[in-house]
């Protein structure tokens, strides 16, 4: 059993307005809330299937998406409800598809792994470990090269395709071949290793001859940086010095954020692999709390405006809740709907 | 003198058995070791084995298994497990480019001593990439033998003889499956090379494996109360096919229904359902069918993976097809 | 007014002109580019369309096989080579567990209007591991289309209609046929949904595709000299299968002969002829029969990779012992 | 076009003594007529299916297998005809196998791409780029931990494997993962990358965003080593080091050979993707040749032992022409022989 001690706990100035600061604390509260609850309505039966929390990782997603513009492509892994939200997904939408309903965003075809909003160029949901990365790298190739005019990839320089994937997917072949096309074709991918220090039950040390992940990028010749995905400062502020990289360079970045996942992997993990002190000791580098202590030493954030924004984040939930609850079984019917795309219809 | 005990427990114990008895057997897969085993197949085994024949891979699905490929050729008797079928494509180059051609490539001087165990099927509601049965693509191949253990008896009988081959072995377990209960006699030994007639009937063979099998024998129940005595053949070994047993069990009932969680066109039921017509053809009373698969890449809501998976109910409706 | 060329170049002009017309399409695989197509399919283009739409990958087939489903999300119309479909199984997880997956995971947000082409099949001496002949595995998978050209028009022809579909099509090109010469009509347009009769016949259909079809004329020209009136049908389309003309074929000859090149346990000959045995039981007066690869990884020298392989003289034993 | 400029021709003194650099001009030798006498043989029609030559790269087998017991393990490619004869196999039965005859050491049933011979240990012959690489690490893996007594893999902690490859086969995912195997196992696998440049048509750096193929090793924790392939002298004293270094970090190593391929990747190659005037300039780096000189620089060689083995090696090439010639063909009745392993012979 290998111990992870973890560092001190996230502190020091918050370098944002009030306005910005309560933006992404918010955002990490309504995953938060949002995954507590699909917990917990797992357990009610509600949901089934694999259910990945993020639980713990919100800062990652949260500092590093908000970094990113509506245009950007997003890709992640099926550990995604928390991107899908802070992308702009609607919270019912979400919640109803892990209900498995038809007014889920995928009608319930997908459920909890395979999120997907064209709306907010949101490119799923991959339940396929290293799956998501070749895709990222051929949006990007689309961004770069698909000529004017052409209605859905219409051509946009400005566009970065954002690539979401655990330490585990680190030693797929797809990653190794992924950051070499990219780097070779000079593609804007960021691509966001989220380092929780464990692929299911196997620790970094035990998945990677080199656990210093920002060494893989430079044997493809691609810039790599590294922040502490507990702090939430770090995250958003090395994921805009990433993007200003990318765009100066006009390739690839690799971004490390150094994380920890709170909960089980699944539902069906019993965590013999890791000792519970190891996850005490993370849990009080939380980046909910430790944001919101931040905040309040600043006099940036009373307790009241804290439970307010506590209490709208689980408002939403209830209604996410309530609107899946209400949702409508697709009928067996339509069972082969979506298989092929009707004719006459553009992709 | 039985004794109950479940499939997954079964197979823990075939390899507990394996391990301890030839130095030779090894473990290797994904979170076989300290995660316990995706299934909890190898719970224990850590501390009982050592992480050197207990071993936990990285995310390679190619690499490991190659890796076991290589380790065969070099005198161990390994087996590979590929947490789920979904994830095998990963590694199907070796499988089949290595695995299964280097005896025919080396004109016999080497044969690759492994076993690949892997999770195969639907009915948890995983969704399109986590709910593949494949074990038709992998029937298709020669160089390897694929099997189907659908019973408790070949959950723990069926892992030594694999092992015991010299050519490589792939050995599909049904999620389905794992937590069936059952008695297991004493005598469990199995052979890795016939099909079994699990339960007996004259007027119609359903012909199946893996999954499958529990659904083929609920429907076989039903309809002997509604009068039809279905007889049910278990595949079990997928390749080769006991094409003997198939035919001897259509030549009795004349009728045949053909049941595969894999999608219907071009399912391993499609080869079973040739061998039919080019070696029973003037047996059959009545056209033989299939109960497979939707052709839909499985969805996640529960009433349409249901819908779109053979069911007991589907089987009984295709038998009764058969008379009306 | 028809015109001769060869199948390789009728594959050139439909590639030629795709690049020429819309903006959107690029050709993207392994020496594509500077080395001019492995068979020379796209010798020149580089030059006339520059290193961005002729795009030279590195060794990386899962990763620009991907790169292509990702490129067609963003609205680009690629034209991914793989080299042969022996590297494909190294691709395999992203066109199953992606492409193929990806509209019905989404509920139809986004479509993949991908073209992937290859070369299959045996008959060059290449072994076992550059002779196979998958084409039934792709057959098997909900959410593509797959496509055989077996002719000169359907080479000039069906890339075209391939390009306008939303989905991903995966054409398979068999070497066997790239030097075949031939007339190609004004008129070459193709769909991508039926199949064709090749030769006209009443005493037995002959169904094959790809690089077989030349075999199963040769074999119709041999029994007609002998009096026996074979139609031939070419499939065409493996995936979705027009089972309509293959009933029809069936209907009207009462025989059948399947001849596929793919190995014949799991071969796409097995369901056609599970196909028939559902659908036309009742109008055969044999049962039918498939002219297949033998079960072995394809064998180097000559003499055994010929024995191996479907051939002419075999396609007319079966069809002759139909008639014993 | 890309313009491989070659460095100047390997030169400087041999620091073996005259027996050890005659064996290994000797293998070279030996090598360059086999192949010449095969593409003669090709065009004749005798041999068929891919035939890929080695002329021009043969001081990199040579001086590497020179490096290894009779006890290692040796992986190689379908560009094997060169270390199949290094290692010991029979030239006749490497010409018959290519001529598709039963006397061939795979009775013909594999050709050109697939040599294989048990007793010196040569798992062959792979036609699928980075195939040979997860064997490789599998064949170490059990000479590591397999039990003493078992016959064919008896425990060697002594034994390595070397797996040979090339440039292009870098690209694969095969490759990150086999490398991230061999380190982090800690396995007795020497990487043998034979860097000709290109990978068919492909230039190296169309293919890698990385072309130094030594900072790949870093990225896995891997010691690497570079040598002058044209260099037999390089080539084998860096093997050498390469193969104490393993030993003493009882772990892979790494090594690049820096060659270059003076024909056609395959006979189908119209090379439009080279300029002659740049294989023209590697020619001049020739490995027997630059090898040749400096002998008889050194007084080690004279003219007339020179051609007394370059007599030799044509007389074991039209030996083996002979042999398989006179070969006999595997009856078609045996067409399913070797499909599976015949009950009771143990593997
Ligand atoms: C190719 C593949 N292999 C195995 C799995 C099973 N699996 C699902 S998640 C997971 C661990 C992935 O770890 P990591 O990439 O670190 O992501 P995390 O779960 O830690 O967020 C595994 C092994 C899979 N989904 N895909
Ligand atoms: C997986 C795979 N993809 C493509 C090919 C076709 N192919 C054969 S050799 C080759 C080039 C390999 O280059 P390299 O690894 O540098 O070896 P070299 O031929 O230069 O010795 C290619 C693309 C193959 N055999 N296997
Ligand atoms: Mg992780
Ligand atoms: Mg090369």
């Amino acid at each position: 059993m290998t111990d992870h001690r973890a560092p001190p706990p996230p502190a020091g100035p918050v370098p944002w307005d009030k306005d910005f600061a309560l933006r992404l604390l918010t955002d990490m509260l309504r995953i938060r809330r949002m995954e507590e609850k699909s917990a917990e309505m797992y357990g009610a039966g509600k949901i089934r299937g694999f259910l990945h929390l993020y639980i713990g990782e919100e800062a990652t997603g949260v500092g590093a998406l908000h970094a990113l513009s509506p245009e950007d492509n997003i890709v992640a892994t099926y550990r995604e409800h928390g991107h899908a939200l802070v992308r702009g997904m609607d919270m019912g939408a979400i919640m109803a598809e892990m209900y498995g309903k038809r007014e889920g965003c995928a009608h319930g075809r997908g459920g909890s792994m395979h999120l997907f909003d064209a709306a907010t160029r949101f490119y799923g949901g991959n339940a396929i470990v290293g799956g998501g990365l070749p895709l990222a790298v051929g949006l990007a190739l689309a961004a770069k090269m698909s000529p004017k005019g052409t209605s859905f990839g219409a051509r946009n320089e400005q566009r970065i395709t954002a690539c979401f994937f655990g330490d585990g997917a680190v030693a797929e072949g797809a990653f190794h071949e992924s950051l070499n096309l990219a780097a070779l074709w000079r593609l804007p991918v960021l691509f966001c290793c989220e380092n929780n220090l464990y692929g299911m039950g196997t620790a970094i040390e035990r998945s990677e001859a080199q656990t210093d992940l920002c060494l893989k990028a430079a044997s493809y010749g691609m810039p790599a940086l590294r922040a502490d995905g507990m702090d939430i400062v770090a995250v958003h502020e090395t994921t805009r010095q990433a993007v200003c990289t990318l765009r100066e360079s006009a390739g690839p970045v690799f971004v490390e954020y150094q994380t920890y996942r709170f909960r089980a992997h699944s539902m069906f993990d019993a965590e013999l692999y890791r000792q519970k002190a190891e996850v005490e000791e993370w849990k009080t580098r939380g980046p909910i709390h430790t944001f919101t202590a931040r905040l309040k030493a600043e006099g940036k954030l009373t307790e009241d405006e804290f439970l307010a924004l506590d209490a709208a984040a689980d408002a939403e939930v209830a209604a996410a809740v309530a609107f899946a609850e209400a949702g409508s079984w697709e009928p067996v019917a339509d069972l082969l709907n979506d298989v092929m795309t009707p004719q006459g219809s553009a992709p | 003198m039985s004794r109950k005990i479940s499939y997954r427990a079964a197979m823990r114990e075939a390899m507990h058995e394996a391990l301890a008895n030839d130095p030779r057997v090894f473990l290797m897969g994904e979170d076989v070791g300290r995660y316990g085993g995706t299934y909890a197949f190898s719970k224990g085994f850590l501390d009982e084995f050592g992480p050197e024949r207990i071993r936990d891979t990285p995310l390679s699905e190619l690499g490991f298994v190659g890796a076991g490929i290589g380790a065969a050729l070099g005198g161990m008797r390994p087996i590979v497990e590929v947490m789920t079928v979904n994830f095998s494509l990963l590694a199907l180059d070796q499988i089949v480019n290595t695995a299964a051609a280097l005896r025919h490539m080396s004109g016999g001087q080497f044969s690759v001593p492994l076993v690949i165990r892997m999770t195969t099927g639907a009915g948890r509601q995983l969704a399109a990439q986590h709910s593949h049965s494949l074990e038709g693509w992998y029937a298709h191949i020669p160089g390897i033998k694929v099997l189907a253990p659908a019973t408790i008896e070949d959950a723990r009988g069926m892992l030594a003889p694999a092992l015991d081959d010299p050519d490589p072995v792939v050995i599909f377990e049904h999620a389905g499956l794992f937590n069936l209960e059952g008695e297991l006699p004493d005598d469990w030994s199995a052979d890795i090379s016939s099909a079994r007639v699990r339960r007996a009937g004259k007027d119609v063979v359903i012909i199946t494996h893996g999954g499958s099998l529990p659904k083929a024998l609920a429907a076989a129940q039903a309809l002997a109360e509604q009068g039809v005595e279905a007889e049910v053949l278990d595949l079990r070994v997928l390749r080769p096919l006991d094409g003997a047993s198939i035919m001897a069990s259509v030549a009795r009932c004349r009728r045949a229904v053909v049941v595969d969680e894999g999608w219907k066109s071009g399912s391993l039921a499609a080869e079973v359902v040739a061998r039919i017509m080019e070696n029973a053809f003037y047996e059959l009373d009545a056209p033989v069918v299939r109960v497979c698969s939707e052709e839909v890449p499985i969805p996640y809501a529960k009433h349409l993976e249901e819908a779109a998976l053979p069911q007991a109910d589907k089987i009984v409706a295709a038998v009764k097809g058969l008379f009306a």
